[in-house]
């Protein structure tokens, strides 16, 4: 915001030297305003200019503000963009800016006098533009037409070149250590989580003590990563239990999640050999109101006496009530998400919590699969990889460098 | 038991093995006001045809007894003379037995690593060989599962599983699977399989109701009444029951014996346990104990449990470790370079193979050059330690219990996987068998027990003389006074305390500073890192030591914190161990290697180094 | 072929999507405004298969009268209420006796669940704030910090304390979350890549 | 058992009374503590301070009845100010259970400024699927709301004469929870760079403050407190008009809990240390 104040008042004062140094009378003859004694100047140096990286809806203009401008509103009281599709007649009115404005985007319509009826901007067409400066006086002081000039759309924004070179390299990455795991096999370090190992134990527990389990998905919709990653220690539970012959019960807070969380189910009891222990009575939908979701999964787990509770995935203010309430009833309880502020809550109510990126991990883990713990390795490269480009920025921005900052800023 | 354990001066125990029978005489020292063991016999096992009657060897081995004590043992009748005065008799006789193959059983339980395993820790802290164990979730199907019990025949059967009010459909399925095998015992034809029931109490109906017709059922405590806490005694105590009452009465001999007795006759490797387990509990130690067979190597370990802080005992047979039938897999499972690094010459793969082989066709053979005896013996060490790593991991916490968390546990979560082995907290080790207990010297004994099971921090070692806890675990049911005497006076041969700091450091930097007040004037050191040294204290002797680790080390106190103590003698001394633990590597270089473990053995007088060093030139 | 073309599906509209975010022109608008269709019109079919599915829960449960059944004939009574009242034109008018239901009944039972946390909390925190080891006695005495310096009385002991407790939120907090964020960050951009690639098969049902 | 052990395995329900009677003693004894206020709220008092009477702002109320007792002064307290400075306020939901709760607290805070819908205010009301309706309102509000809470078309609304999309207003202070505040980050600030501010419960207040210090935020109302802090900064207001200053009465309630569960932490660590010293004695 600084900067661009600085630059505007140095545009300013850079208009003013070269109108003191203009020689009278070449800017042909300009009525004087009647407050200020100072002459009525329209804007200066416009350009119009197609908006890069849009979808061809917006011209951009620019125009220099006459010397009197200060942005208050005292001389010049602010400016009227005019758009024409002939170069001489015919400029509509398409906007109305308060003083001090140096830029506008033009993409909407313009008014007709008329009839009032509203023109609209079109893609692809030429067109010219004038800005007016409304002087405090009355006075209105036209500038020179710019233009033709088309609103093109673009198919590449190059201001998200950073986000591509950086989803490319990750891109490459994760093929790169994809390959690299296939040919390493399974060998693959991972630190163990000692939440996932727990799981077996809990699952084995509840089948010693004749109980089901619970398994809670959260309360996030189908495409969060975290019920993704949720969906994957559910087939793993689903096929122990199938295999130990234990209940399992898994209320779900989203029709799309309980639609795929079935399946799941049903998939992991097919591949335990068990597909006649699995009912559609197992994964079934409660409600997507929170504490509604909260009071039926409470009454669950003190009625149905769960041995062992689950809950993996987005998790909000009901994180607390559900991991207290097994806590209360002496479940033993594994708990994983990402929604940090829930954590600490999990962390003293559960046996053991998946935190963060554990969770994002856990599918890696469970399967060992080359791919996936290829990714897995890709991604803990990359973040060295922001570490450095930390480091090495706050290094440089120290010194005043910022190249770095602007080879990775984002334009929008 | 009709006498007071105060009456009884004089004991007599037999430890009836597969190739021979020990007698033992126990004797009430009136002077000192304590228990010794005075004599000792040996007789060949007659279990097996010509004889059939194992009685026959208990007899020759007490006659031995009696003519080395020139006491009067057996009556005109061959008879054992009970009531003893001054110079005749005995008060009590008690016995052992692993003849026949011990004591062979097969475990279910519900959960694998839950009442199964609970089960399978009764069976092996019993004294039983544990043949396999069943579980609802061991991947087989019901079908092989039951092939299983049919074809390995076991003694019998110990079922669990389910807490108390837990589950019941699993456990009457196991009922069924083993009322399907219809299971008949090994030996004793025409006698009903012997099945202990130590599951859910709920579901003993339904049990009972599965199995009665088809096995001898007897119902005893819920091993696991609860995840958080197993309770192994009822079924420890009945199956040693049932050994008694159904296996021994089927071995030729054994009922005559059985009425000799006055106190059941314990399966072998029970009476060890219970004796270590019963020392521990006495004098409160943390204690390991490894008896090295012929076929087999027993571990047995009491450790605090860091849950809930009780000391608990394990018992772990690792059945393809032995010294002479299974040497061969030794080999195989230790690899050829994890036993090539501790013989202190360059040996070839084809010399070393020739004798693991030689060793297991002629499995009497007791090495007659020095040159064969560093290779025994460097086979013991990784026999030892794959025993004991085998022993780790089955001594562990309970699994599937409830944690209560505190925020410090956000930080770092522990799994219940985890080993109850904490070898810092190791106060006694005890090794027997006769690769460590007939070593030509102790300093040998030492040296493998110390490379084997790398004790940490301040640990006593022993050695088994004459392999008699067999009879002192029993003698523990009875007298349990006179078994801890004997066991901590006669038959611990201390051979030292190893002192070894926990921690890695850096080739031949400063590991540990030392004082000792020693009988002959205080040695005061520094221990350097892959430095071992040796200082004489002898047994029954002690000296009182501060040993001061850098900030690296731990002796027991934690890292680089001052340690003052008193340590134990023995007949080897005082043992610092420099190599650090984990313990340090091997140089890979063959000449480095070899360096070393020179230098080791030198310093703890291990052999003669002169020969030694002759072998490593020829 | 019962997973391959789901698989394809999945594929290519993840891939055509991450194109689209890089390109402004109008066709890839139109390309993301239909996908954007398309997810509405999905969640919407999904609402009566969750709706079917609690339905038949509940009652096979009244059928069964298993453990709470009557809480399932409450549970459908609501539902069907609710939904019946909803039907009106004027539900939504102050006034209604929807509106009243809302406001009287479900607003506080909303918010009563929402103040059990208050009773959760203080008694989670006596279990389990333990100064066992160094890093939980600083989360604990920041915890203390914080909570004083949170509300009025933490700047009537000491004007140090809300000050101390926004330093702690701004500082130390701000870095765990950043870092937190960018591991997150990385994660789900390694998930989405996975499923894109059909490495990732989870969301299928499949592992 | 010691008094100690006895202490640590202390019946929850006694400490739940606790709780309750901490945050009921308050309303009997009102402490009036003074309350102290912050940069991050300071700072959209600022902002919506300078603004010029006339100016559009939008105001997200995506909060549920759950969070009402923290989101709604929040809520409450803003517009105050909004209305205090003559902006015309857009007011709109993307919290199903919020929409009658937005229509209650913003036609009433108009009778207090007597304030005229459509006029002053124009309350849109609900639309499902978050991402995408602040995606189309970065184009065009008529996209996702042609027609008003009222039914009433947008086209014909006074007030919303020259709003078009998230260019035209000044800001959007955001007042809500959970995953809806990170979409309007993303979607609205990123994508539109619309100045944004927002008003979360105290519990996810930790999670935006990085974005605060990113300067993608201009403000942060955190759980009752930041209320209280607003409130406080507007004090002259509710004086003159004569409100109850709810979020500053809170936090006595507050106040009460908050030390309660500062003894509680301290009690409990005394206990474990006591048996813990006593523990390491023995052995």
């Amino acid at each position: 915001m600084q900067t661009s104040g600085y630059r505007q008042a140095f545009r300013i004062l850079i208009i003013v030297m070269l109108w003191a140094a203009t020689p009278a009378g070449s800017l042909g003859v300009e009525p004087e305003d009647a407050g200020t004694g100072l002459p009525v100047i329209p804007p200066m140096n416009l350009v119009a200019a197609d908006t890069p990286n849009d979808n061809g809806n917006g011209i951009t203009l620019r125009w220099d503000c006459p010397p009197g401008d200060d942005g208050s509103g005292a001389v010049i009281s602010g400016y009227v963009v005019l758009r024409s599709e002939n170069s001489r007649e015919g400029y509509l009115e398409t906007a109305v800016l308060g003083p001090g404005t140096a830029k506008y985007i033009d993409n909407g319509p313009a008014a007709d006098p008329v009839t009032g009826e509203k023109i609209h901007f079109i893609r692809n067409k030429p067109y010219y533009y004038r800005v007016a400066a409304r002087y405090a006086s009355g006075y209105r002081a036209v500038s020179g037409a710019s233009g033709p000039v088309q609103g093109r759309a673009q198919w590449f924004h190059d201001g998200k070149i950073p986000v591509l070179t950086a989803t490319v390299l990750f891109f490459a990455l994760v093929i790169l250590y994809i390959q690299k795991a296939r040919l390493q096999g399974s060998e693959l370090y991972v630190r163990p989580i000692a939440g996932m190992k727990e799981i077996d134990n809990a699952i084995g527990r509840a089948t010693e003590m004749g109980r089901p389990i619970l398994y809670v998905l959260g309360l996030g919709s189908p495409e969060d990563i975290a019920t993704i990653a949720s969906y994957t220690i559910l087939a793993r539970v689903a096929r122990k239990t199938a295999e130990y012959r234990t209940e399992l019960i898994v209320p779900c807070n989203e029709p799309i999640v309980m639609t795929i969380a079935q399946e799941t189910v049903r998939n992991a009891y097919m591949e335990a050999g068990h597909p006649d222990a699995y009912s559609d009575d197992m994964v079934f939908f409660v409600t997507s109101m929170q504490f509604a979701y909260v009071a039926a999964v409470n009454g669950l787990m003190l009625r149905e006496k769960t041995a062992t509770n689950c809950y993996f995935g987005k998790f909000y203010a009901e994180s607390l009530l559900l991991s207290e309430t097994g806590n209360i009833a002496g479940s033993i309880q594994v708990a994983g998400t990402d929604e940090v502020a829930q954590l600490p809550f999990f962390v003293t109510t559960c046996d053991y919590t998946l935190i963060g990126e554990e969770l994002y991990a856990a599918s890696a883990y469970l399967g060992r699969d080359p791919l996936l713990l290829g990714a897995l390795k890709a991604q803990d490269f990359a973040k060295a990889l922001v570490m450095i480009l930390i480091v090495a920025g706050a290094v440089l921005m120290s010194f005043g460098i910022d190249w770095l900052l602007e080879i990775i800023t984002v334009r929008m | 038991m009709t006498q007071k354990p105060e009456d009884i001066k004089v004991i007599i125990a037999t430890d009836c093995g597969s190739t021979t029978t020990k007698a033992i005489l126990i004797q009430y020292d009136e002077e000192k006001g304590e228990y010794r063991q005075t004599y000792r016999g040996e007789a060949p096992t007659t279990v097996e045809s010509p004889f059939e009657d194992v009685t026959k060897g208990v007899l020759n081995s007490i006659s031995e007894l009696s003519e080395l004590s020139g006491r009067e043992l057996l009556d005109e009748n061959n008879m054992i003379l009970k009531k003893s005065s001054p110079s005749e008799g005995a008060d009590i006789y008690i016995s052992t037995s692993s003849a026949g193959g011990g004591l062979q059983m097969m475990v279910a339980g519900v959960v694998r690593s839950m009442t199964a395993e609970s089960a399978e820790r009764a069976a092996l802290g019993a004294g039983a060989i544990v043949m396999d164990v069943i579980a609802s979730n061991d991947h087989r199907l019901p079908h092989e599962q039951i092939e299983r019990i049919r074809q390995l025949r076991p003694d019998m059967i110990l079922l669990s599983g389910g807490i108390d009010g837990g589950t019941k459909s699993h456990v009457v399925d196991l009922a069924e699977l083993i009322s399907a095998a219809d299971p008949k015992p090994r030996l004793g034809i025409g006698f009903k399989l012997p099945v202990i029931y130590a599951g859910n109490r709920d579901a003993r109906e339904e049990v009972s109701g599965t199995l009665e017709e088809k096995v001898d059922l007897v119902i005893v405590d819920n091993l696991r009444p609860v995840l958080e806490k197993e309770n192994l005694g009822p079924a420890r105590d009945k199956i040693h029951d049932m050994f008694m009452e159904h296996v021994m009465q089927q071995a030729p001999g054994y009922k005559k014996l059985m009425e000799w007795t006055d106190s059941p006759i314990m399966p072998t490797p029970g009476a060890v346990g219970a004796i270590i387990e019963r020392v521990a509990q006495l004098y409160d130690l943390q204690v390991v104990g490894v008896d090295i067979g012929g076929a087999t190597t027993d571990v047995f370990s009491v450790f605090v449990d860091p849950e809930d802080e009780k000391p608990v005992f394990n018992r772990t047979v690792s059945a393809n470790l032995g010294m002479s039938y299974s040497i061969s897999n030794i080999l195989a499972e230790a690899t050829l370079p994890n036993i090539s690094r501790w013989v202190p010459f360059p040996i070839d793969e084809r010399e070393l193979r020739n004798q693991i082989k030689n060793k297991m066709i002629r499995p009497t053979t007791i090495p007659q050059t020095l040159h064969s005896l560093a290779v025994e013996q460097a086979i013991a060490r990784e026999a030892l330690r794959l025993a004991f790593v085998q022993h780790k991991s089955f001594a562990t916490t309970l699994k599937g219990v409830q944690k209560q968390r505190t925020i410090a546990d956000a930080f770092v979560q522990t799994g219940t996987e985890g080993t109850i082995v904490n070898m810092m907290n190791l106060d006694l080790l005890v090794g027997s068998g006769g690769v460590l207990s007939h070593a030509p010297r102790r300093n040998q004994s030492a040296m493998m027990m110390i490379d084997a099971f790398r004790p940490e921090g301040i640990t006593r070692l022993a050695v088994d003389s004459i392999f008699m806890m067999p009879h002192l675990g029993v003698l523990s049911e009875v007298h349990p006074k006179a078994a801890t005497e004997v066991f901590l006076k006669d038959c611990l041969v201390y051979i030292g305390t190893c002192i070894a700091p926990v921690g890695q450091i850096k080739e031949s930097k400063d590991v540990m500073k030392y004082s000792i007040d020693l009988p002959q004037g205080r040695q005061e050191g520094m221990l350097r890192q892959g430095e071992m040294l040796l200082f004489p204290l002898g047994v029954g002797e002690k000296a009182s030591a501060v040993f001061e680790p850098t900030g690296k080390a731990d002796v027991g106190a934690g890292k680089g914190t001052r340690v003052e103590t008193v340590v134990h003698g023995g007949v080897v001394g005082l043992i610092l161990d420099g190599r650090g633990r984990p313990l340090m590597t091997v140089p890979d270089d063959k000449d480095a290697r070899i360096q070393q473990m020179l230098s080791w053995l030198e310093n703890l007088k291990v052999y003669n180094m002169d020969e030694l060093k002759a072998l490593g030139r020829a | 072929m019962k997973r391959r073309v789901p698989m394809l599906i999945v594929s290519i509209t993840g891939f055509l999507l991450t194109i689209q975010y890089f390109s402004p022109h109008p066709a890839s608008e139109m390309f993301y405004n239909n996908a954007l269709d398309w997810l509405v019109i999905i969640g919407i079919f999904a609402m009566p298969l969750g709706i079917y599915s609690m339905v038949r829960i509940q009652f096979h449960k009244v059928i069964r009268r298993s453990t709470g059944w009557g809480y399932s004939v409450i549970a459908l009574i609501s539902l069907f209420t609710m939904l019946g009242l909803g039907y009106t034109d004027k539900c939504l008018e102050n006034g209604t006796f929807f509106m009243k239901l809302f406001e009287y009944v479900y607003i506080p039972i909303q918010a009563t669940m929402f103040s059990l946390l208050a009773f959760y909390i203080a008694s989670a925190a006596y279990r389990a704030f333990r100064a066992r080891n160094l890093l939980a006695t600083i989360v604990l005495t920041s915890a203390v910090i914080v909570m004083l310096g949170r509300v009025p009385i933490g700047w009537a002991i000491h004007p140090l304390i809300p000050w101390l407790a926004d330093w702690i939120m701004n500082n130390p907090n701000m870095a765990a979350q950043r870092a937190i964020t960018i591991g997150l960050g990385l994660g789900a951009a390694s998930t989405a890549m996975k499923i894109v690639l059909g490495i990732e098969r989870s969301y299928m049902g499949m592992e | 058992m010691s008094i100690w052990e006895k202490l640590l395995q202390i019946d929850r329900r006694i400490i739940y009374l606790l709780v309750f009677l901490a945050a009921i003693i308050p309303f009997l004894f009102p402490a009036g503590l003074e309350v102290n206020t912050t940069r991050e709220v300071q700072s959209i008092y600022d902002f919506i301070e300078n603004l010029a009477p006339g100016t559009p702002i939008l105001l997200a109320a995506d909060y549920d009845p759950q969070t009402q007792a923290e989101n709604g002064p929040q809520a409450q307290a803003v517009l105050r100010h909004m209305f205090k400075k003559d902006l015309r306020v857009v007011i709109m939901t993307l919290s199903q259970d919020g929409a009658a709760l937005a229509e209650m607290f913003s036609n009433s805070v108009a009778r207090e400024y007597q304030k005229r819908r459509w006029e002053d205010y124009t309350y849109l009301g609900y639309k499902p699927y978050p991402s995408i309706i602040i995606l189309s309102l970065g184009q065009d509000f008529r996209i996702s709301y042609p027609r008003d809470y009222y039914n009433r078309k947008l086209d014909d609304i006074p007030m919303m004469q020259d709003i078009r999309n998230l260019d035209d207003v000044a800001a959007v202070i955001e007042i809500g929870g959970g995953n809806v505040c990170h979409m309007w980050l993303t979607y609205a600030h990123e994508r539109y760079k619309v100045p944004l501010a927002l008003g979360v419960t105290a519990v996810s207040g930790p999670q935006y403050y990085p974005f605060l210090q990113s300067g993608q935020l201009f403000g942060l109302l955190g759980g009752l407190k930041g209320a209280a802090e607003y409130e406080t900064l507007m004090d002259g207001e509710y004086t003159r008009l004569d409100l109850p200053r709810k979020a500053i009465q809170g936090m006595n309630v507050q106040n009460f809990v908050h030390v309660l569960i500062v003894i509680l932490t301290v009690v409990g660590n005394v206990a474990f240390f006591a048996i813990r010293r006593r523990e390491r004695r023995a052995s």
